[in-house]
């Protein structure tokens, strides 16, 4: 695992996948009040990929309590410990993710505390994070998704991987009023222009 | 139809991707008669009634699913994830 | 036009929001709640349609979904749709509607001449004729039969409304608002339970809004009403009316559809038309009620006849009396309750016919005991009816009531047949194959405290089954009319030919006795051969008196005759609700690469690619694809290009088994390759095709980066996940799919490196240190960069890797640098053109049937170590010497132009298919060259280098003369990709 | 009774007294010639080939249910002959020659409308491979035609040819392709054979086959023990399960295939058309409705009754391109069990069992096949040996390499 850079690039504009097509404002319905749904594109988190290797799920396990003290989440669900978060997001597979720092950063966080446990990739740009908030965020995933989004069912910290309309997403209930959809960045023009189209009838908000 | 992951819980179909009988089995890397690679590439029992077979559970944990199911009335009767099963064949091979 | 038919009084209508509406043109006013046909009806309108095939007036039979004859074309313009039951269109203000199949009105419609011609066109006719001339069937006799056929018209014109899905998830769904779901809803929504409750109507109630019920002493749609309140207010149900549950699929998953938008002349801002459901249902209790059926008599599709429940429904739910002077016939206990409503509704009764023997309850009404309807009398709508006895009656209206049919229609959708039980003389759901339970009418609980009883049980049972502790809602008391006492009676014989059982479909009595005669005797080969059950209500009314008829005529029970299948949808779905957001260009996702609008701003012309839109080129001012890319492949291969080649899968493999992984998915050889460098691998499907190729690159010990092309490389993915999960656990290898993570442009051309080396300026990119396939991480500013000496245009070239966002800056950094060279931006089709110069292949070449040897790799297949597709690629038709080889060719004219797709035939020969050779797979005009050149397969080929064949093109009208030679056109020694 | 015009209006003033079963329903006899297993149309034309061709007419036609009910009766009823590869398009031209004669050999009205079979391409590379396709045709003597868009445009006005996802590039015009009335081809043949003196016998369903020494002898069925000599299966969707009956496996599985049918309305659509960017294919049936249909639902099934999933998929590519279409109805929709073969391609063939004849792996394509199939399945059977236009649909093509892969999609069957 090489260092990661010491330079920042601040020499390099940074582009986003969803880029001026999710420009800020309020739109769809809006004699109802406050829009039902906000939207927001979220560029300032690092994430990577933490697949465990053959028979190291123990250590793997025990090496994440030591260096951040975060228990392995099972199928379905996250666990959070600062400013660092681990979602389950498939067979033998979770998604590190982390707030204030940049993903060669967050990368080489985990190679120094995870060893040879686990195969780690930055993800940062790979993969695209659309925060929800508002009252009806749920109304609008489930017109995408089959998965059951009642609190029952997926409630707080819960995490994990379906479709929504033929996309490939992962979905992390943050809190109560938010939702987090993480997806490969090729599609997250086309799935904000879905779920935009489908937040239409409660008015929903873009902040950047 | 609802197809039961042993990750993910009953997820719908239309997450996943079919490939058919997980019967089948890939013959040894050394094996030169081409009999038995033909067969396991192209004959199937292709029952009326049971049937076990993998799913890939794309749109979810990604894992190979071999997912048991009457192939007349389309009860699914449980799952197990491939791997552990081939694991659990090979152990005892 | 004023309300004649409108009763002073009663009905759940609002008196005071008067609608406005037209009908064929003429304006009429209703009330808000009423359907269209009550409002039709209250304006005295019955003839409302034309039957499909003899073109006979029709009016309205039911006063529900089940409607065989009452369809309207509903909207005008784009929003026009066909075939609408009135009796389900809620009416709105500013409504239009007209009346269909009809020329050039419906009063007066010259087709009904084929009413005349109804003797020849009986079931089936046209399988005995309109055969000679056999060149006369299509152009003539078939053009009349579609022209006749079909009832609306299409509206034409893209639909303009949007619609969407929806998926729901719940502990219990209850079909049908009726008393029956009502309990059911009430008692398992008090315990907790997640329950939704689906009504097709516009309100909950079913029965209790038509029918004279007192619930608690007060009128059942009292009671319905604050049932429907409390299920409102409990946080775990959710009432959904206007909403049909149309399929009960697999493990209880089921299709409903809400219609959001209908409510108005257009869907309200904002809104979709319709939203479909999938509701995936812990348990299923279907209230869905029973519908009632006819008695088949002469003459029984005059306008003025219909269903008994219907008339009771049109006096008490919309207060309107549906004739004035009304004959009720029936064979049940019915007959009496409708008499009675009718009579409270204004409408003078003139008799009542009753076929039983002898009645079960004295009457005020003239009663005709033990008589039948033999045939209704009247043109263009009923003014009388005549009894087996001779007796004639004056009437407008005929009511009849021949018994009930439970809605077995969901519950049989999973595969079960329903049962004949013949205490009901109906059709009961059969043993349930899921978690379902019908009660109520549905299950032939006809009497509303058994319909409350049932459902409250069922109600409980299902929120126990999801681990609720349920316990019975208190049930209000139920006071209704005498129902019941029925002896069935399906026709009464007369004249069998217009004797109508199927009314939409005009299949009468005699067609289904031709069809038993015959021989087209079992109840499908009846349905088939008559198309009765076969129109949009799918026989609702019609089919159960259809296969009665028929048992008679064979002379069997009706059981052992048995019904038709009953199929999905339970009443029609808009087509549009089904694809919902996914239209048009919504059909599919799109995807884009992190360099997509850096393209567009620098004028790049998109195409699809898959799921992709790729850069095709970038012209400029005035150019065509063809001289952009011309340009880009000389600016190319003279000095520099630069290319997005993001889109391509990149799989990062880490462990110690990656080496062995790749030795088994690929043909090739990994055991050897060192870090820092890049190999081209070639995979096969394990029956020796090939499946996709692309480099790998060792970037560390134990860390690889694999490639992919484009189109397959989401099937790769799930490949590498079935090898390693199914068939090798015992490696120990991570993969992930990082394709997104990273933004690659290709630089290629002479001047590539000298690019580079700008971008890199601490980096050492001499052919020595960094020489072909090398591979590398480097610092680019700052950033983690990967850098590839690979190319696919066969110039110097390199792949540059950054992370997808900085893609357009680096994208402009790699411009900016190049600019001393005239560096130029090439598309999809530069690249194209270049790989077919250079003799590589792409899956236009490799397209599912070609064999590594085929394709000219069979140097590349190992034969010392087992890898997927090893084996079966050694089958004895994959060595024939005719086998197809891949070559080059190129235009022994050079003015001609070759085309993929055209076939290689030997020269002297016919074009005929055993001469048949091979194929071009990809054609290109080359620039480097000047003229045309081509890839393609031909027999035998590799050994035919100079031979010249023909390229045939029928299906372009061209033949030209090519020449076959080695597929590496440009640079065949690799000098300039080695420089 | 002949069908005739004459013969109709005649009986109309008759009151259509005297027309005669269409075909008799006899009691089965102990023994036959030859067996034919399936009433669907592939038997029905077995065994109406066999007797008209061959003169064998000790023949029965076992039907498990009612004769017509299988795929026969639940297709999508589109006829055509064009195919790549030579194995397939010399057995499909064959067909369709004879059914260009059809309605007049079996004096049944079997309605076969060569209205055109249109292929739309949505990329060029999709129109290269369908000259490739057209050429082929061309090369073997059929008709084949390369449209461009604005030709398409004329032809089929009620496309959206400019919002779609995967614009329309060009297409291949089979113009001597259609559709014809399926259930009518069933009980043609049926009426056709019975004439020749074929029994045919309904709810009549082979439990077991009969062998020995290496040959076969008879079946059992619900109806008794039926003994023959020669026993040819066309069963489509059951085929594996009658072939275990005689020991034998094959590269087939068995699929579900949904079809769907809109409310009938004046005619929107005059060709059969086809999208390859969604396995979609419409029509519109004489009566009115729209005819389509789309992939298969994925899964192995015996089970003729689909998920919503295919459905959805298979309306939102007519909604692809049909927008038109969005505010008509859908009024039932059904499925079929079909025999998926590994390479896409049937079988016409002997077996290693002597007297045991195969006809199956029919996939999504054996409706247009159905008097060609009967007529070589009948050679095949009647000489024991195979005609040209069954001679590259050999069973041991999987095991020699001689595939017929059109879709190219390999031995995954639920992806031709
Ligand atoms: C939805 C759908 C759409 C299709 N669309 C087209 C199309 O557009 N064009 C096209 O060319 N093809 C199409 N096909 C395919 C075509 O219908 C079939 O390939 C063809 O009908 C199969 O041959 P058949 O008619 O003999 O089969 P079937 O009609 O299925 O006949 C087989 C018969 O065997 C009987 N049987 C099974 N087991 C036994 C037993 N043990 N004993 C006795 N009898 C038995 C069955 O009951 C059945 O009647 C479609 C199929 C489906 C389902
Ligand atoms: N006179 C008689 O002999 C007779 C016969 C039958 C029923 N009834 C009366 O009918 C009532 C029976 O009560 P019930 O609750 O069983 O039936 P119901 O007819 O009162 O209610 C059924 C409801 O289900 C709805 N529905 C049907 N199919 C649906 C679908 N697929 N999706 C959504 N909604 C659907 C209908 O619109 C209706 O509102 C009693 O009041 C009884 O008196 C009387
Ligand atoms: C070409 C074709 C057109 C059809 N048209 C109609 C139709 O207009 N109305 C209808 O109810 N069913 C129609 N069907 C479907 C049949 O009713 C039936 O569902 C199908 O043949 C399968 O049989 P099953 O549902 O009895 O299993 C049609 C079927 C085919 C193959
Ligand atoms: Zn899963």
């Amino acid at each position: 695992m090489p260092e990661p850079a010491r330079q920042k690039p601040s020499q390099f504009q940074r582009s986003t996948p969803l880029g001026t097509v999710a420009a800020p404002g309020t739109y769809g319905r809006t004699d109802a009040g406050a829009p039902g749904v906000i939207f927001r594109e979220r560029r300032d988190i690092a994430l990577a990929s933490v697949v465990c290797h053959r028979k190291r799920q123990e250590a793997l396990s025990q090496a994440l309590t030591e260096s951040f003290g975060l228990d392995l989440p099972g199928p379905g669900r996250s666990a959070t410990a600062g400013d660092l978060s681990l979602l389950f997001a498939g067979l033998d597979r979770w998604t590190a993710v982390s707030e204030g720092e940049d993903g060669p950063a967050l990368l080489h966080r985990l190679a120094e505390a995870l060893g040879d446990t686990a195969g780690l990739a930055d993800q940062s740009h790979g993969l695209c994070v659309i925060e929800m908030r508002g009252p009806r965020i749920l109304d609008v995933l489930a017109k995408g998704t089959a998965a059951d989004m009642h609190p029952d069912a997926f409630p707080v910290g819960a995490s994990i991987a379906t479709g929504i309309n033929h996309l490939a997403v992962h979905l992390w209930r943050q809190d109560e009023a938010c939702v987090r959809i993480t997806l490969l960045r090729s599609f997250a023009r086309d799935l904000f222009e879905f779920l935009a189209t489908m937040s239409l009838e409660y008015g929903y908000g873009v902040e950047s | 139809m609802r197809i039961p992951c042993p990750l993910c819980g009953d997820r719908d179909s239309g997450e996943f991707t079919y490939l058919g009988d997980a019967t089948v089995r890939r013959p040894p890397a050394d094996e030169t008669d081409l009999e038995p690679w033909f067969e396991f590439v192209y004959l199937r029992d292709n029952p009326k009634g049971w049937h076990k077979e993998l799913w890939h559970h794309g749109q979810g944990c990604r894992a190979w699913v071999a997912v048991e199911r009457d192939t007349l009335t389309h009860e699914v009767f449980g799952s197990q994830l491939a791997r552990e099963r081939a694991i659990a064949e090979d152990e005892r091979a | 036009m004023s309300q004649d038919f409108r009763l002073a009084e009663g009905g759940l209508i609002d008196r005071e929001r008067h609608l406005h509406f037209k009908f064929d043109g003429r304006r009429y006013t209703g009330f808000a709640g009423d359907s269209l046909a009550a409002a039709l009806l209250a304006n005295g309108v019955r003839l409302v349609g034309r039957s499909f095939k003899y073109h006979r007036p029709r009016g309205v039979v039911t006063c529900g979904s089940n409607e065989p004859n009452a369809l309207v074309e509903l909207r005008t313009g784009a929003r026009k749709a066909p075939n609408m039951p009135a009796t389900t269109i809620e009416l709105y203000e500013g409504l239009v509607a007209s009346s269909q199949n009809r020329w050039p009105s419906v009063n007066f419609d010259l087709l009904s001449v084929n009413n005349i011609l109804a003797p020849v066109f009986v079931a089936g006719f046209y399988y005995k004729t309109f055969m000679w001339p056999a060149s006369w069937w299509e152009p003539v006799y078939e053009r009349f039969i579609r022209r006749a056929a079909g009832l609306g018209r299409a509206s034409g014109a893209p639909d303009p409304d949007r619609y969407e899905r929806a998926n729901l998830h719940c502990d219990v769904l209850v079909v049908g608002g009726g008393p029956a779901g009502l309990a059911a809803a009430l008692t398992a929504g008090r315990a907790g339970a997640r329950v939704v409750i689906c009504d097709e109507g516009p309100r909950l109630g079913g029965s209790l809004l038509s029918e004279r019920i007192r619930l608690n002493g007060e009128a059942g749609w009292r009671w319905a009403g604050e049932a429907a309140l409390e299920l409102a207010g409990l946080p775990n149900v959710r009432v959904m009316t206007g909403t049909t549950v149309f399929g009960y699929y697999d493990h209880n998953t089921l299709g409903a559809v809400e219609r959001v938008g209908e409510k108005g002349p257009r869907p309200p801002e904002h809104m979709p038309r319709e939203r479909m459901w999938h509701i995936d249902a812990g348990q299923v209790v279907i209230a869905a009620g029973a519908l009632e059926r006819p008695i088949v008599f002469t003459n029984n599709d005059l306008p003025g006849v219909m269903l008994a429940s219907a008339a009771r429904g049109y006096v008490n739910r919309y207060a309107v009396r549906p004739g004035s002077r009304a004959v009720v016939f029936g064979n049940n206990e019915d007959i009496y309750a409708t008499a009675d409503d009718l009579t409270a509704g204004g409408v003078e009764v003139v008799g009542v016919v009753d076929s039983r023997a002898k009645a079960a309850q004295s009457s005020s009404h003239p009663v005709y005991q033990a008589q039948r309807v033999v045939r209704a009398l009247g043109w263009r709508s009923v003014t009388g009816v005549e009894l087996g006895d001779g007796t004639k009656l004056n009437c407008d209206l005929v009511a009849v009531a021949g018994g009930w049919n439970p809605a077995v229609h969901l519950s049989s959708q999973t595969g079960v047949r329903p049962v004949w039980n013949s205490e009901a003389a109906a059709f009961l759901p059969g043993e349930p194959r899921q978690a379902e339970a019908s009660v109520g009418a549905a299950a032939g609980y006809f009497a509303t405290s058994d319909a409350l009883d049932t459902g409250a049980a069922a109600g409980k049972a299902a929120a126990e089954a999801r681990g609720r502790k349920a316990k019975i809602a208190d049930l209000p008391v139920a006071e209704e009319p005498r129902h019941g006492g029925l002896e069935a009676l399906w026709y009464v014989p007369g004249r069998d030919k217009r004797s109508f059982i199927d009314l939409q479909h005009d299949v009468t009595v005699s067609d289904v006795k031709l069809a038993e005669r015959e021989g087209y005797r079992s109840v499908e080969h009846m349905k088939r051969y008559t198309t009765l059950g076969m129109a949009t209500d799918q026989g609702k009314t019609a089919n159960i008196p259809g296969l009665a008829i028929l048992a008679e005529a064979r002379g069997q029970d009706i059981p052992e005759v048995g019904t038709t299948v009953f199929r999905p949808p339970y009443t029609p779905v808009s087509l549009g609700v089904f694809a919902g957001y996914n239209r048009q260009q919504n059909f599919q996702p799109v995807r884009r690469s992190p360099l997509h609008e850096w393209g567009e701003a620098h004028g790049a012309v998109f195409m699809e690619a898959g799921p992709w839109m790729r850069i095709q080129a970038f012209p400029r001012d005035g150019e065509d694809i063809m001289a952009a890319t011309n340009r880009e492949v000389e600016a190319t291969r003279r000095s520099v290009g630069m290319c997005d080649v993001s889109t391509l899968g990149r799989i990062d493999l880490q462990g110690p088994d990656v080496a062995e992984f790749l030795n088994r998915l690929y043909c090739n050889g990994w055991k050897t390759l060192p870090v820092g460098k890049a190999r081209y691998g070639l995979m096969l499907r394990e029956d020796g095709i090939v499946f996709d190729d692309g480099t790998t690159s060792r970037l560390g010990e134990n860390h690889y980066l694999m490639t992919t092309t484009t189109g397959q490389a989401p099937l790769v993915m799930t490949h590498m996940e079935y090898c390693h999960q199914v068939l090798w656990p015992e490696l120990d290898v991570t993969f992930v799919s990082v394709s997104d993570q990273w933004a690659g442009v290709a630089v290629a051309g002479p001047k590539s490196r000298a690019v580079l080396q700008k971008v890199f300026p601490e980096a050492d990119l001499s052919n020595e240190a960094f020489p072909f396939l090398a591979a590398g991480e480097f610092d680019l500013g700052g950033l983690p960069a990967r850098l590839f000496r690979i190319t696919f245009s066969g110039e110097l070239g390199y792949e540059l890797n950054v992370p997808a966002d900085y893609g357009p800056a680096v994208a402009d950094m790699i411009l900016e640098a190049g600019e001393e060279f005239g560096i130029t931006p090439y598309g999809l089709e530069a690249l194209d053109v270049m790989r077919i110069e250079k003799g590589h292949v792409t899956h236009a070449d490799l397209d599912g049937r070609v064999t590594a040897a085929d394709a000219g790799f069979g140097k590349m297949m190992s034969t010392k170590k087992d890898y997927i597709g090893r084996r079966l690629a050694e089958r004895p038709a994959f060595s024939e010497a005719r086998r197809p080889r891949f070559v080059g060719l190129r235009p022994v004219d050079r003015n001609s132009r070759l085309h993929a797709g055209a076939h290689l035939l030997p020269q002297g020969t016919t074009d005929s298919i055993e001469h048949d050779e091979g194929y071009i797979s990809s054609a290109a005009y080359s620039p480097t060259l000047g003229h045309w050149i081509a890839l393609g397969f031909l027999a035998n080929g590799h050994e035919r280098l100079g031979e010249v064949v023909r390229m045939v093109d029928l299906v372009r009208g061209l033949e030209v003369p090519v020449e076959v030679v080695s597929q590496h056109f440009v640079d065949p020694e690799g000098e300039r990709q080695n420089a | 009774m002949r069908y005739s015009i004459g013969r109709l209006l005649h009986q109309a003033l008759r009151g259509h007294r005297d027309w005669p079963e269409a075909w008799r329903s006899p009691e089965p006899k102990a023994e036959y010639d030859v067996i034919i297993v399936g009433g669907g149309g592939h038997g029905l034309a077995t065994a109406f080939y066999l007797a008209k061709v061959h003169g064998i007419t000790n023949v029965a036609v076992l039907e498990k249910g009612y004769l017509g009910g299988g795929n026969v009766g639940r297709n999508t009823t589109i006829v055509r002959a064009n195919y790549m590869l030579p194995g397939n398009e010399r057995f499909y031209a064959h067909s369709l020659k004879l059914w260009e004669s059809l309605s007049q050999e079996l004096n049944f009205n079997v309605m076969f409308s060569q209205r055109g079979v249109l292929n739309l391409a949505h990329s060029d590379a999709q129109v290269d491979a369908f000259a490739r396709r057209g050429n082929s045709m061309r090369l073997h003597g059929e008709d084949a035609e390369l449209l461009d868009p604005e030709e398409i445009r004329r032809m089929v006005p009620c496309l959206d040819l400019d919002n779609a996802r995967f614009p329309v590039y060009g297409g291949l015009l089979q113009r001597r392709a259609g559709n014809a009335r399926h259930d009518a081809v069933a009980w043609g043949f049926a009426r056709g054979a019975d004439r020749l003196g074929v029994d045919i016998i309904e709810n009549c369903e082979v439990t077991s086959i009969h062998r020995e020494g290496g040959r076969v002898t008879g079946v059992d069925t619900t109806r008794g023990a039926i003994k023959a000599a020669k026993i040819g299966l066309a069963v489509a969707g059951h085929t594996s399960k009658l072939a275990e009956m005689a020991g034998l496996r094959l590269p087939i599985e068995s699929h579900l295939l949904q079809a769907f049918v809109s409310e009938a309305v004046k005619p929107v659509i005059d060709q059969v058309v086809t999208f390859a960017a969604g396995h979609f294919y419409i029509s519109q049936s004489d009566k009115g409705g729209l005819v389509f249909g789309a992939s298969l639902d994925g899964y192995n099934s015996y089970a003729a009754r689909g998920n919503l999933p295919a459905v959805e998929h298979t309306i939102e590519a007519a909604m692809s391109l049909m927008p038109v279409v969005g505010r008509l109805r859908l009024l039932r929709h059904w499925g079929g069990i079909m025999d998926m073969s590994m390479d896409g391609s049937p079988i016409i063939d002997k077996t290693p069992v002597e007297g045991l004849y195969l006809n199956g792996g029919w996939c999504y394509g054996g409706f247009k096949a159905t008097p060609g199939s009967g007529w070589s399945f009948a050679y095949t059977i009647a000489r024991d040996e195979v005609h040209e236009t069954n001679s590259g649909l050999r069973l041991d093509r999987f095991r020699s390499g001689h595939l017929l892969d059109e879709e190219a999609s390999g031995p995954v069957p639920n992806l031709h």
